[in-house]
């Protein structure tokens, strides 16, 4: 069962992924892509993860790509992006070589066998009641520090996103193309 | 007497330097009686010297103060007075002081008058540290001392312009002065070795410590030295091949002339020799080639002297030719004949180059002999003066010249060297021809000076009695040979004639007065009634050209030295220098700024690009730790 | 006052840093005043100096950082006294003849630094501390060639630093090399040069030390082919950045052979006298003949500083004490003459803004105190007896002369080449006629410049004619240097070759 | 064939080598996020795995601090994006090339 379900949501995970990156339509990729991380999610239950995935599914599939959706009400989504991509051979190539040798580290024998815990003792216990404790003695610096950067980011979001968009504050509009800016102007 | 030793030495010094105050000052007629009379007071010191030792029979020596200590190299201002260096000293002091009044008549119209004096008792002074020093590198410290004060009088007109040769052969005095001071380098380099041979090996440069330890160097060595230092010899004493500079040396003023160029400096070298005797006695073979060295510059530039008609010239090669005689007594051993000479030399050459001082400055620095003649009416005194010395020049009877130029051929001819017997005997010859030439076409003759328009006068009164002292010891000299010899072979080894040649010396000196006599007669017969030039002769007569010419060696100097070493200088510094060594510098530069600009290309500002770089770039490293981990 | 090497050292910096706020109009007094009271220091320093003693002296000793053996460590032995004495003499004269009306604040200023580290490179024990003082007196020099230089000013600049810049780096690689090594020998660090000294290497690695350090110290010297940076840095350089670079920086160069590659590889640099002799023959000769090919004055100066610095390189590696001793005279021998001779070039150049020979000629006649003084330093440059010249060249070349009678014979053309390009520079400067109308009116030499000059005048004489006070403490450290190489010398060549003075050897 | 450690590791590396193409092929910058956020899954995923598979919840901290950065990273980057695209009209990496050097 576990296996069907591994080989299913893998098949599934890759191959939205590989619609995210290579679609022209932003909505696609972005359906896409958010399609993949809930189904990670679902891969996280199965490795018993239950909170990481629930974070996943709340998170990402949610909170993240949610803000995708409304910034990209600020670019005109609707038409197909035109790139002139680079020759796709260098890229296969790269990416290619990069996913061999990356599975051939992993698939290699002695990586599975050698990993050795750090801190052990905590299988079997309630997940999410486990890292809590965790999260918050062990990491818990980490995670105030996380929960700054949340609210920075936040902060910043805000600040980059609310300007007005016509007058900056800082000196963007200074060496702009100067069409760019009568188009600006003329909206 | 120590104290007469820093007199002698310090008193040209104190002139000098009194000189130098109003070196750039008008003429002051205080400096030069001020100046002539210090040296003569320094003459004056050297003579009592010389008594003294004659009565004692010992050496004076003196330590002044420590100069160079370095390691074990301990040299001392040291300085010895002993029967050679007294005779040196008081020759050297005698034309000085004779020079330094004459002098006073020959630059007393010229700006530069205090300047002149000056460098001339700088000259005394550098000459006497030369002579008296008791070590060699004192002897270099004077050596160096009397080349620079050569050059700074050769080119004391130093403002006169490079001419051709062809207008003038000796081109400027200030080329005269550098070519004179360069080719003294060249030799005094070989001194330098010779001086650095003597220290490693013996451990000091004091002469009586190294005549005292000659024994324990081998022969080989020996040699070396002696050949290093005759080198130097011949530097100063301009022998054949470094002897072009002696007769460009003549745009000095005359005075310079006749105590540098003639009397002191150029015998420096003949004094070397001869001071280093106990050197020279144990390399017979070196003392050969110095001998043969000497003879043949003796006939060499005696040919030269036949042809010019440069006044000062001519007595320059005559210089150049008794200083061969000199080198070649040296050589032969008879070292006491050689200081003979050259003090019997000093006294007749100086007197002839003052004479000729006033033959200039009545034809208002004409030197061409041709355009002179006639001139014993107006310079009655000076003719008398330079015809003595002339006579004492060709070795006649009873003057000084005879005696010791005799006494040199009797040497040749005792050591059974014909050759440079005959070569002498033949240059004896020459030398009666080549002076009285110039004595009948300067005074002889027809008046050919109202071409150039000179109107000739005498010289002043005190001028002439100037050089009255050496006209006398050029008369009298011969007759205290005697003497002279027994007094100096204290010193130098005694140098006796054999059996044989004593039988034979009448014949020899009939044979040598006859040669001579019979070039005065040749001299005048020729141009006694008048100069016929031969101008087809002068010039299409390979011979005549070949020595007017100098047999071409300064033209030949010119082209296979000055020039090729300007030349190679240029290329060294535009071919090799900027273009390979520079260059090599600049192109490594060059490598770094192209390598950052190629490289700048990659910094495009597509992040595309980069990250593409970046990917390759992960690829690299894990495979570089993948292989690593594999091979391990 | 025994830490009068640290006085000197701060000194000129602190009246540096004041000197920012030093009125405009007072500045030369200000700079004469503290170049003066250095140079009294630094009188002082000699006055209060034990001759007999040939080890170092007033040595000062602070830890900056134990854990690496880094400390202040400061001394000063007869090597490098006079050196230091030079420097605070060449600052002092090259202030008062300063003729630069430009930013002269910035001037004298800049100079008080570069004597801060000309004296630091010489009094460091420390080699850290000699390190820094050496890459630091670039800076200055920067500033000087590139601020105040001829119209190729920058390019002159960035050369000689990136160039000797390089070099140094490659020594400094040796350093901490050595460093290494010493602390694998004896398990402590210690960047101390006298703690060095104790250390035996073995010879393989010295050979890799010794052209380290040779890289760095031969761009400095310069030696052929290393050289080319001079003739731009000096042809651009105004006159007071050329009087110092030549009398004093370039001296850091030989200097550094004395004090580090002999002693401190004493195998290696006999093992290397052959290839060393070469490059300083080829010095000697070459750029004499450079030198006589040359138009402009100052370029001619440049190149005979190059050859000279030749016989130097020569007399150092003779491996005997008449050898080192008469090299280390040489270099103030050549520290004085070069420098007058770059002044005296300046002179002629406030005057006429050109310094091409062509231009010149019979100036000795409009100009006869200077051309007085320019002849005499031209004779103590082509090594005349009773001048300074003579004495260093002599014991350089008879030093040698025990290594290789035949290299040095051909050093010693050094004499004629010598002789052939200074000659023909006042043959066409000073002889001649007065061809150039330009020149008729030109002035002899001002009262400043007589300042300068006169009390050079008087060195040269003196030190040619008793260099005795000079030449005996010099004389005595190297004796002391040349019984340690002996001492550490582990090969028979190196212990044959190193050659210890008799007296030194009766006193053992 | 029981799913082990193994298999998720092979599959988050080729979901990273997705991503690392989509990183790679895409010039517009909006797809550059997206791609981005593939690699960071990648990484996520391969986390929990190893976490799981030792018994140590320190994978899977770090993934929920991935997640963290994840969201951080979207809410400053979306702000920039809106930026560039406001003075430059596009979001093109071929046409934001101002860092020429």
């Amino acid at each position: 069962m576990e296996t069907v379900a591994f080989y299913l949501f893998s098949i599934l995970i890759t191959g939205l992924f590989l619609v995210t990156a290579f679609s022209r339509n932003i909505l696609y990729a972005m359906s896409a892509l958010a399609a993949g991380m809930v189904l990670i999610s679902g891969l996280f239950f199965i490795m018993g993860a239950d909170f990481l995935g629930a974070v996943q599914l709340v998170v990402y599939s949610g909170a993240v790509m949610a803000l995708y959706a409304f910034g990209m009400m600020f670019f005109d989504a609707t038409r197909d992006v035109k790139e002139k991509n680079s020759p796709a051979g260098i890229v296969f190539l790269l990416s290619g070589i990069s996913a061999v040798i990356l599975v051939a580290i992993f698939a290699a024998p002695k990586i599975g066998e050698n990993i050795k815990a750090l801190v052990t003792g905590t299988k079997g216990a309630d997940n999410p009641h486990v890292i809590g404790e965790v999260l918050f003695t062990k990491y818990l610096v980490p995670f105030e520090v996380a929960a700054v950067m949340l609210l920075v980011a936040m902060i910043a979001g805000i600040v980059l996103a609310s300007k007005k968009m016509d007058e900056s504050l800082s000196e963007i509009y200074i060496d702009a193309d100067p069409e760019t800016v009568a188009k600006e102007e003329q909206k | 007497m120590e104290n007469l030793v820093y007199i002698a030495l310090f008193a040209p010094l104190v002139s000098s330097l009194f000189a130098a105050l109003f070196a750039q000052k008008p003429k002051i007629q205080l400096v030069g009686i001020v100046t002539s009379i210090l040296i003569g007071i320094s003459l004056l010191a050297s003579v009592t010297l010389l008594l003294d030792i004659h009565e004692s029979g010992k050496a004076v020596s003196v330590t002044l103060m420590d100069w160079i200590q370095a390691g074990d190299m301990d040299i001392k201002f040291g300085f010895t007075v002993d029967q050679v260096t007294a005779v040196m000293m008081s020759v050297v002091t005698l034309v000085s002081t004779v020079v330094h009044v004459y002098s006073n008549y020959y630059m007393e119209s010229d700006k530069s008058f205090n300047r002149f004096f000056s460098y001339l008792s700088a000259f005394v002074f550098s000459m006497m540290v030369l002579v008296m020093s008791d070590n060699f590198l004192g002897l270099f410290i004077g050596w160096e001392g009397v080349g620079v004060c050569s050059w700074l009088l050769i080119g004391f007109w130093y403002e006169r312009k490079d001419e051709t040769r062809d207008v003038n052969p000796s081109i400027s005095p200030s080329w005269a002065a550098n070519e004179a001071f360069i080719m003294n380098r060249i030799a005094d380099l070989g001194m330098l070795v010779g001086i650095f041979m003597i220290y490693w090996n013996l451990g000091t440069v004091k002469y009586s410590e190294v005549f005292a330890h000659l024994d324990q160097l081998s022969h080989g060595m020996l040699v070396g030295i002696g050949i290093a230092l005759f080198i130097g010899a011949m530097g100063k004493s301009a022998q054949f091949p470094l002897h072009t500079w002696l007769a460009d040396a003549m745009e000095g003023p005359t005075p310079v002339s006749a105590l540098i160029h003639a009397a002191t400096m150029v015998t420096a070298g003949v004094y070397l020799v001869i001071r280093a005797n106990p050197l020279y006695s144990q390399i017979p073979e070196v003392g050969y080639f110095i001998a043969v060295v000497g003879t043949f510059v003796a006939i060499f530039a005696a040919s030269m002297a036949l042809v010019n008609r440069d006044l000062k010239r001519v007595i320059a090669y005559s210089t150049l030719s008794q200083l061969g005689y000199m080198f070649a007594a040296a050589g032969l051993g008879a070292y006491w004949v050689a200081l003979f000479h050259l003090a019997a030399h000093a006294f007749f050459k100086a007197l002839l180059f003052i004479g000729a001082g006033n033959v200039m400055h009545a034809m208002h620095d004409e030197l061409d002999m041709f355009k002179m003649g006639g001139l014993k009416k107006q310079m009655g005194w000076t003719f008398f003066y330079m015809g003595l010395a002339s006579l004492a020049l060709s070795g006649i009877y009873p003057l000084a010249g005879f005696f010791s130029k005799d006494t040199i051929l009797e040497v040749a001819f005792n050591e059974h060297t014909y050759g440079i017997w005959f070569t002498l005997w033949l240059t004896a010859g020459l030398t009666a021809f080549y002076s009285f030439r110039q004595v009948f076409l300067v005074f002889f003759g027809d008046e050919r000076y109202h071409e150039i328009g000179a109107h000739p006068h005498e010289a002043k009164a005190y001028a002439l009695w100037a050089m009255a002292p050496l006209a006398i010891l050029a008369v009298i000299f011969g007759f205290y040979k005697e003497d002279f010899v027994e007094f100096v072979t204290k010193l130098l080894p005694a140098y006796e004639m054999s059996e044989h040649t004593h039988h034979m010396v009448w014949i020899l000196t009939l044979v040598t007065t006859a040669i001579a006599l019979t070039g005065i007669i040749v001299a005048f017969i020729k141009y006694s009634k008048g100069l016929k030039r031969d101008l087809n002769f002068e010039q299409n007569n390979k011979l005549y050209k070949l020595l007017y010419n100098q047999y071409y060696i300064p033209v030949l100097y010119e082209k296979a030295f000055a020039k090729p070493y300007k030349e190679l200088s240029d290329i060294a510094w535009q071919e090799i220098d900027m273009q390979v060594v520079d260059a090599t510098v600049d192109g490594i530069a060059k490598a770094v700024e192209t390598t950052g600009d190629v490289s700048r290309r990659a910094q495009n500002g597509n992040l595309s690009t980069y990250l593409k770089w970046m990917a390759a770039g992960l690829i690299f490293v894990t495979l570089i730790t993948v292989i690593s981990v594999v091979i391990k | 006052m025994s830490n009068i090497l640290s006085v000197l050292i701060f000194f000129p910096l602190i009246a540096g840093v004041f000197g920012f706020f030093v009125n405009k109009n007072s500045i030369r007094v200000y700079g004469i005043v503290v170049a003066a009271a250095e140079f009294l220091l630094s009188l002082w320093l000699w006055m209060s100096f034990d001759t007999t003693d040939a080890g170092m002296q007033f040595v000062e000793k602070i830890s900056l950082i134990p854990e690496f053996g880094i400390s202040y460590y400061l001394g000063v032995d007869g090597i490098s006294l006079f050196i230091v004495i030079l420097s605070t003499l060449m600052t002092l004269l090259g202030i008062v003849a300063l003729s630069i009306k430009e930013d002269l604040k910035n001037m004298i200023i800049t100079l008080l630094f570069l004597e801060v580290a000309m004296i630091g490179v010489f009094v460091s024990l420390d080699v850290i501390l000699f390190y820094i003082f050496w890459e630091f007196s670039l800076v200055p020099m920067l500033y000087i060639i590139g601020a105040w230089g001829g119209p190729k000013k920058l390019y002159a600049a960035i050369k000689f630093f990136i160039y000797t810049f390089a070099g140094s780096l490659v020594m400094l690689v040796g350093i901490l090399y050595l460093a290494y090594i010493y602390h694998a020998t004896t398990g402590v660090w210690s960047f101390s040069l006298t703690d060095w000294y104790g250390l035996l290497l073995p010879t393989d690695v010295q050979t890799i030390l010794f052209w380290a350090f040779f890289l760095g110290f031969a761009i400095k010297v310069p030696m052929f082919p290393f050289h080319t940076w001079l003739p731009y840095a000096h042809g651009q350089a105004p006159t007071v950045g050329s009087v110092i670079l030549a009398a004093v920086l370039l001296k850091m160069g030989s200097y550094g052979f004395v004090r580090f590659s002999l002693p401190l590889f004493p195998d290696a640099s006999v093992a290397f006298i052959l290839p060393i002799a070469i490059l300083a023959i080829i010095m000697i000769i070459y750029t004499a003949m450079v030198a006589y090919a040359q138009k402009d004055m100052k370029q001619v100066i440049a190149y005979s500083s190059i050859s000279h610095m030749g016989v130097i390189i020569l007399g150092t590696f003779a491996m005997n004490v008449e050898g080192i001793s008469g090299s280390i005279f040489q270099m103030l021998s050549h520290g004085i003459v070069s420098g007058a001779l770059f002044m005296l070039v300046g002179v002629i150049y406030d005057r006429r803004h050109t310094k091409l020979m062509s231009e010149f000629g019979g100036l000795a006649k409009v100009m006869p105190t200077y051309a007085t003084i320019f002849v005499v330093m031209t004779m103590a440059s082509v090594g005349l007896p009773l001048t300074i010249g003579f004495i260093g060249e002599y014991l350089s070349l008879a030093g040698f002369f025990k290594v290789s009678p035949i290299m040095t014979i051909l050093a010693g053309t050094s004499i004629i080449v010598g002789a052939v390009y200074m000659l023909s520079v006042v043959k066409k400067s000073f002889f001649g006629p007065l061809a150039n109308p330009e020149n008729e009116k030109l002035k002899d030499l001002d009262s400043k410049e007589l300042w300068a000059l006169v009390p050079l005048v008087a060195i040269v004489i003196w030190l040619g004619v008793y260099p005795k006070p000079v030449l005996e403490p010099i004389d005595n450290s190297t004796k002391a240097l040349v019984q340690l190489m002996h001492k550490k010398a582990q090969t028979d060549k190196a212990k044959k070759i190193i050659l210890v003075s008799k007296d030194a050897k009766e006193a053992k | 064939m029981t799913i082990g450690l193994t298999h998720y590791l092979v599959l988050s590396a080729i979901l990273f080598a997705v991503g690392l193409a989509g990183v790679l092929r895409r010039k517009n910058l909006l797809m550059l996020f997206f791609a981005t956020e593939i690699m960071l899954n990648a990484a996520n995923i391969a986390f929990a795995a190893i976490s799981t598979h030792i018994g140590d919840l320190s994978g899977q901290m770090f993934a929920l601090f991935i997640i963290a950065i994840a969201a951080s990273e979207v809410a400053v980057g979306l702000g920039l994006l809106i930026l560039i695209y406001k003075k430059y009209g596009t979001l093109d990496l071929d046409n934001l090339s101002i860092m020429k050097g």
